[in-house]
Parts: structure tokens; sequence; C-alpha cells
């Protein structure tokens, strides 16, 4: 990652207490959490996105082939949704496994910067999965000719995964001691990361059917512009995590800054009342 | 002289706190404790609503983190995070919160044998706390939900006194109690004290003098450690720990008053 | 017009148009309220504490 | 006997056995003074099998097909209603401090809550199943599997529970954030106690005792997970 790996457990240094009040210049404050490399990040990925587009919808195939009985099948032009589809749960998956990694190292460094980590992959692994099932769900309708699926594993594990991060996010929602909040709230996370084998096993034995693709890449009947606009989505897609994880990360970062700031300012005043009293008496 | 200095620091204080810093949520309900709380003790802690009284004595009960600082209670230094230690301190303080941390559907004898099994008390100290309550068979056969609030507050002290703590937090132990009540407890915490625990007891009340001179007063009532409030902690904690090295007995008593989260020397 | 929903029935465009644009819009949503959610939050903050603002020295590596 | 002189006993087996035993006496004497299991909880969860004949339209053939699932909605709502009541126990004159300030292990205190959760919702679960029976002619095939799925299945939603509840405890919003939290986490358990019954029930070709296996690996991951991290959950900040 770029620019915020330097910063360290930002929790603790609470001897720079003192000079941080004698700067106190918070008008002159920076007013994005943008730097050059996420700007550089942000255009790449706006640019990829458009080149996405236009291999998705111009430059690949439709997705058709004929089988021995001259019948042509094939899921046509739906399938132009799977490169949105495809990396978006790629990228779901990978920010809840991010979430998961990030709880497990915060639960044993205690460093507030995995947290912060953990709980910006988490919403955007929330987002992205979203948008994975909202895609999924309007792809099935014209190629398996329904909206929903119980009897496909993926879709139900996306599903369940979804709910389990939002009640995540929603416990993280909640305001409560902080550092309770950041060592539950990662206890949530690793069951949830490890719900997911789980649920996705249990499912598949549910039902021993599955509408699902078994490798989409291997079905999709490789051409190279398909393979290539595949390929071209993941890119973007990760371009676009990292930008957004390295933004919703700053924010995090803000808000505890300001939540530190807000602390030092509590801390000061209660030494003054205790300063007074002792005056007084 | 300097080997006898140090033989006291680590024998006989019993609480030992510099600069502590308590959050709760993210505010500092402790701003900045220095505390010098000697073996036998009794400290009374007084101060506004508010003042971090009652984080105080959850700090000392080992229920709570703390943000900065250091020190030491009954020996555990407090920046030992292991669970084991942490879990050894709390087995020996006795805590005595507003809540009375009764269940109201047992009655006072269950709830006392349920606390007693906790910490793996003896019958004999549960009994001894029954005595030292007055707690009669009768109420002991209630339910706590049908127990007045002065009733229920002397079963609770009498689930303080079976651990039979080596250090004694109590907030507010006088809070709806009649006199008899408010005399029993105070008898009671003048024993413990001569029997070598040490006590922490938080009050609105004005302490009455014949408490605080209950005992011989020409050992250093009062001035024995507790000074300075936070923003002078470093010059402060100097004075404290060094200035009055002198062994106070049993069952002396002073008062320390808390605001702003921070402890200054009083008398 | 009837020769466009027939259209649109027979590839299935309007399915692609619904999943791109739904899809796309939500994440640009969301990148946006994660932008101003950051500059809400960095007028609060003084610059020294913005470390990503790499123009400026890092005055609290030392602590 | 050992008194509280710090040794470490409270790490012990036996130790950790004894708190659990005797946290899970007390919820029973609760249990049995309150009565809130027996005249609220289990009434609740009849009306619920109720509701589902009203909703599937009283269908002998449709009730009798989905009388697996259904008793186990039916029992995971009843849970959520008693994994409620077991925190609510502890939290109304703050008794969860008893257990911090004890001298046994958070394990046992883990231990124990699961233990009531777990004895409360098979009492529950004898009912439910008379209920099913009766109300839904079903027809028990393989009473050693019935009971089995029960013990095991049920143990996964009592650790699941508690550990749970515990994370959420200090939360004004326990109530409704609980369901959100612990309802996906069981899907797993919900999937294959419904199909072990369905063959217990003999109402699918299945073999239960696979998903058995499934139940019981769940359970001791829960439980596992449980007495490494309870503690920390315990902890006030």
């Amino acid at each position: 990652m770029t620019t915020p790996t330097e910063v360290e457990n930002p929790r603790s240094e609470p001897a720079a207490a003192a000079d941080f009040f004698a700067v106190n210049s918070i008008a002159d404050a920076s007013v994005s959490t943008g730097s050059a490399t996420t700007k550089v990040l942000g255009w790449l990925t706006l640019a990829g996105l458009v080149v996405l587009l236009v291999f998705a919808f111009i430059i690949s195939p439709e997705d058709s082939r004929e089988t021995a009985d001259g019948a042509i099948i094939g899921q046509f032009d739906a399938v132009r949704l799977l490169y949105l589809h495809v990396p978006a749960a790629v990228f779901a998956y990978v920010a809840f496994a991010l979430t998961g990694l990030g709880s497990i190292i915060y639960l044993w460094k205690r460093s507030r910067w995995w947290d912060h980590v953990a709980h910006s992959s988490a919403e955007i692994g929330v987002v992205f999965c979203g948008v994975t099932l909202l895609t999924g769900v309007i792809w099935g309708r014209p190629v398996w000719n329904t909206w929903w699926e119980w009897g496909d594993v993926r879709i139900v594990t996306t599903l369940l995964l979804f709910l389990i991060f939002v009640g995540y996010l929603a416990f993280r929602s909640v305001p409560s001691e902080p550092r309770r909040q950041a060592r539950n709230a990662s206890v949530l996370a690793i069951i949830g990361a490890l719900n997911i084998p789980v649920v996705n096993r249990s499912v598949e034995w549910w039902e021993n059917r599955t509408l699902h693709q078994q490798s989409t890449l291997e079905e999709l009947k490789i051409e190279d512009a398909t393979l290539l606009t595949l390929m071209i989505g993941f890119a973007v897609f990760g371009l676009m995590f990292l930008w957004l994880l390295i933004h919703r990360f700053r924010v995090a970062w803000l808000a505890e800054e300001v939540e530190q700031h807000g602390l030092k300012q509590a801390l000061r005043r209660r030494r003054e009342e205790a300063q007074r009293e002792a005056m007084v008496s | 002289m300097g080997f006898a200095k140090l033989a006291f620091l680590a024998m006989e204080l019993a609480v030992s706190l510099r600069s502590l810093v308590v959050l709760l949520g993210s505010f500092p309900a402790l701003s900045g404790v220095d505390l010098d709380i000697q073996s036998g003790e009794i400290v009374y802690v007084r101060g506004a609503n508010g003042a971090g009284k009652t984080t105080l004595l959850r700090f000392c009960a080992g229920l709570l983190n703390f943000y900065s600082g250091e020190g030491q209670v009954l020996g555990f230094d407090i920046r030992d995070a292991n669970s084991d230690t942490r879990q050894m301190w709390r087995t020996q303080v006795g805590y005595l919160g507003h809540e009375t941390r009764l269940y109201p559907d047992l009655t006072a004898q269950e709830n006392l044998a349920f606390l007693a099994k906790l910490c793996r008390a003896e019958m004999a100290a549960l009994q001894y706390g029954v005595e030292r309550l007055e707690l009669s068979q009768e109420l002991l056969a209630t339910r706590v939900g049908s127990l007045s609030a002065g009733q229920r507050r002397r079963v609770a002290l009498a689930g303080v006194v079976l651990r039979s703590p080596k250090l004694w937090l109590l907030d507010e132990p006088h809070a709806s109690l009649d006199s008899r009540g408010r005399s029993c407890v105070d008898q009671l915490i003048v024993d413990a004290a001569k029997a070598g625990a040490t006590l922490l007891v938080v009050t609105h009340e004005p302490v009455a003098h014949e408490l605080l001179e209950a005992v011989p007063a020409d050992l250093s009532v009062g001035e024995s450690a507790a000074s300075g409030s936070a923003t002078a902690g470093s010059e402060a904690a100097g004075s404290a720990s060094g200035g009055s090295a002198i062994a106070c007995a049993p069952g002396s008593s002073r008062l320390v008053e808390l605001s702003g989260g921070a402890v200054k020397g009083n008398r | 017009m009837t020769l466009l929903l027939a259209l649109f029935a027979l590839t299935h465009a309007g399915y692609l148009a619904a999943g791109w644009s739904i899809g796309l819009l939500a994440i640009g949503a969301y990148a946006l309220s994660v932008l101003v959610r950051g500059r809400a939050l960095s007028k609060r903050v003084p610059l020294s504490r913005q470390r990503w603002m790499n123009s400026l020295p890092d005055e609290d590596e030392q602590s | 006997m050992n008194t509280s002189d710090a040794t470490p006993g409270h790490l012990s087996l036996m130790g950790i056995l004894r708190t659990s035993w005797h946290i899970w006496r007390k919820d029973l004497l609760i249990e049995l003074r309150s009565r809130v299991l027996l005249n609220q909880i289990l009434p609740f969860a009849v009306l619920v099998l109720m509701l589902f004949a009203f909703a599937l339209d009283g269908d002998s053939t449709t009730l009798e097909f989905f009388a697996p699932g259904l008793f186990w909605v039916a029992v995971l709502l009843a849970a959520l209603l008693a994994i409620g009541r077991s925190v609510a126990t502890e939290q109304a004159d703050a008794t969860m401090d008893n257990f911090r300030l004890g001298s046994s292990s958070p394990v046992a205190v883990f231990f124990g809550k699961t233990l009531v959760i777990l004895t409360q919702l098979l009492v529950l679960e004898i009912v439910l199943a008379v209920g099913v029976i009766v109300f839904y002619g079903a027809r028990l095939s393989e009473p050693l599997l019935f009971v089995s799925t029960s013990v095991v299945a049920t143990s996964g939603i009592a650790s699941a529970g508690t550990l749970y509840a515990v994370a959420i405890s200090k939360l004004g919003v326990r109530e409704t954030l609980l369901p959100l939290l612990l309802m996906p986490a069981l899907v797993p358990v919900l999937i294959g106690a419904t199909r072990a019954f369905g063959d217990a029930l003999g109402t699918a070709g299945v073999n239960g005792w696979q998903w058995l296996g499934l139940l019981g690996a769940f359970a001791l991951a829960y439980l596992t997970l449980g007495a490494l991290v309870f503690g920390s959950l315990l902890e006030e900040n």
C-alpha cells in the first residue's frame, strides 16, 4: 500500500499532546483525503473503466455457440453483465478476507491501524457484494429465466456473506467504548470470515445441484477478447478497490484523530477543573 | 536506610498510582491520579458528582484498563496485561459499587451462597459476613427483589465481607442505610483495617471526626502520601513517594479529595 | 418504439443497461460519500496530522 | 476446597466445570422462580407452530413434509428470546461484575451460560417435538438420530448465541442487533438440523448422520472460539 503505511498505531502516542495543542492551526487544514498517489490511482481507475466499457460492449463478442445438434445456445448479450458481476464478486471476497486478516492482526498486535483497515475493507466489501447480488439477479433473469435460484451455492453464500457483514457494520455504527468495540468487532469479523467456507459447504450439500457455472472462465468458451475483457475488469476493480480502501482508511484515521483531539481537549479541561478546585479549597 | 525505604515501598503500599489516566469511552474520568495508600490504611475519598470516584474504585478493582500512567495495586503492576494476573488481582479485592449485583429472583441466602462459590470462599467466611451485617434468618430467606434498598445494601456488603479481601473498595457504603446500619458498617471498616486490610471508601457525607480520629492520631494521619494534582504530576510523584515514609498504624485513616479526575492532597 | 422495445427484449439490452448503470452508480455514490466524509473530517484535523500530504514535514515521526 | 489464596486453581478443568455447574444451577433456580421460559417462551414457540399452519393453509401433506424446517425455525425464534433473557438476567443489576471479580476463568462463565441455554432449549424442543407430531402429523422413524441431532444442533445454537449476546451485551440496541448478527451465523445449523430431521422424520431421503457431523463440527468450532475469546468479550474497556 502507499503512504498511510507510515502511520503506526496512532493511539500509542499520548506524549505528543503538548505540541499538538500549541499548533492547533485547524483553520488552514487540508480539505480532502486525496493525495498525489490517490489522484493517479483515481484517474487510472476512471480511464480503465472507460476501456472496460468499450471492451465489454463493443470489442468482446456475445456468448453463443452451436451444439452438436445444431441449436445455438449461450448467454448472448447478457454475458456483458459478467464483466461487472465477476470482478465485483471477486473483490468483495478479497475485501472480506482482508477484513478477517486485519481483525486477526488487530487482536494480535492491538494496533488501531489494522482495525481501520478491517473496518474500511468491510464497508467496501459490502458495497461490492451488494453490486454483485444486484447484477447477479439482473443477469439471472435473461439467462436462467429466474431472478433468484435457491439451489445455487454461490448466490446463497454471497447473500449470507452480505448479511453477515451488514451486521458487522451495524455493530460498528453503534457508538460505544472504542477499544471494546474494536475488539468485539474483530471477533465478529473473524467469525464471519470463518463462516464463509462453512456456509458454502452446507449450502452445497443442501441441494446437490447448481445452476452456476462451475468455473466461469471454463464455461465462457474462452475467446481471447472475452478473457481479455474479464482481465481488464479485474484490473479496474483492483484499482478501484485500492482507491476506495485508501480513501476510506483515511476517513477512519481522520475520525480517530478528531476523537483523539477531543480527548486531549477533554483531558486538558478536566485538569484545569482539578486545578481550579484545588485553588478554591 | 535506603534498603529499609525500598522494602517499605515494596511491602507496605497497597495502592500506588502515578499520573493515572482512565478513559470511559473517550471521556477522561481520571485525568491524572497520584495516590499512595499504605496497607492497613483507611482512605476516604470525597468529591463532587463526576469527579471520578467510582472510576477510581473500579480501576483499583482491576475492572478497567488505563490510558496512561503507572503504578501497582496489591503488588500487581497495572501495566501487566496478562489475564491470569488480572484475575488474581481481582480475586483479592472486595468491591461494592452503586449496584448491589444481586439476583432479585433469588433469596439473600442463595445470592450469598452463589457469590461464595464464585470466589471459592469458605462457609465460615459467609457466616462471618452474615453476622457482621446482622442479617437475620428471616431476611436471608427472603427474595432479594422484595427486600428494601437498605437491606439489599447490607446483603451486598455481606457479599464483600465473605471474600475476605485484602483491598476493600466501597462506593458510598452508607447509602440507603439507617443509623444502625451505618454504625455497623463503620465498625466493619475499622475492624477490617485493624486486621490488616486496606480500605478505599467513597463518601459524599462529611466524614465524622471521631472516625478519622478513631485511631492513634500521632502516626501520620493524613499526610502520608496523596499529593499533587495531575498537571504537576512529575514533581509531585517524587515528593509523594519519597517524602513521608512513615509506617502508619493499621486502622489509621485520612481523607482524600478528588476533583476533575485528579487527587489533590488534603490536610 | 415497439421496435426498440422488441430489440431490448431480444438482446437483453434492458437488463444490461440496468445492471451496469445501477452497479456503477452504487459504487460511484459510495465513492462520493467517502470523499464527502473525508472532506468534512479533514477540516477538523490539523494539516500536520494528515500525513498523506507528503509535501509537509513529518513532524511527529520521532514520537 | 481451595479458598481465595490466589493459586492458579481457577484454570484447572475441574474448577471451570464446577463454576459452570454453579452458574447453571443458579440460572435454573432463577427460572424456577420467574417461570419466564415456562410461561412465556414455551407458549410463544407453540404459537409459532400454529402460525406456520395458518400460513401454509393447514395443508396436512405440506405441513408433514416441511415439519423438520418449521420445527427448527420455531426453535431459532424461541432461542432468540431465551438468549436475550439469559443476558438480561446478568444485565439487570450489573451481576456480570461478579463473574469478572470471581476467581474462575471466563471460560467457565461461557460454558455455564451456554449450558443454561442448551438446557432451556432442549426442554423447549421436547414440547415442539410433541407439537409437530400432533399438529403436523410428523412420524418419528429414527428416534436416536432425532435426539442426537437436537442435542448437537442446540449446542451450536447455544454457544454461538452466548458468544454474540455477550459481544453486544453493553449496547443499548442489543435486542434488535442480536437477530441480525446471530441468524446468518446459524444458517448452517438450520440447514444441517433440518436435513438431519428430514431423515429422522422420514420426509427426506438423505443420510442424516452425515449432517450430524456438520452440526458437530459447527458446535465444536463455536465452543472452542468462545473459550478463546470470551475473556476479552467480558472486559469493559
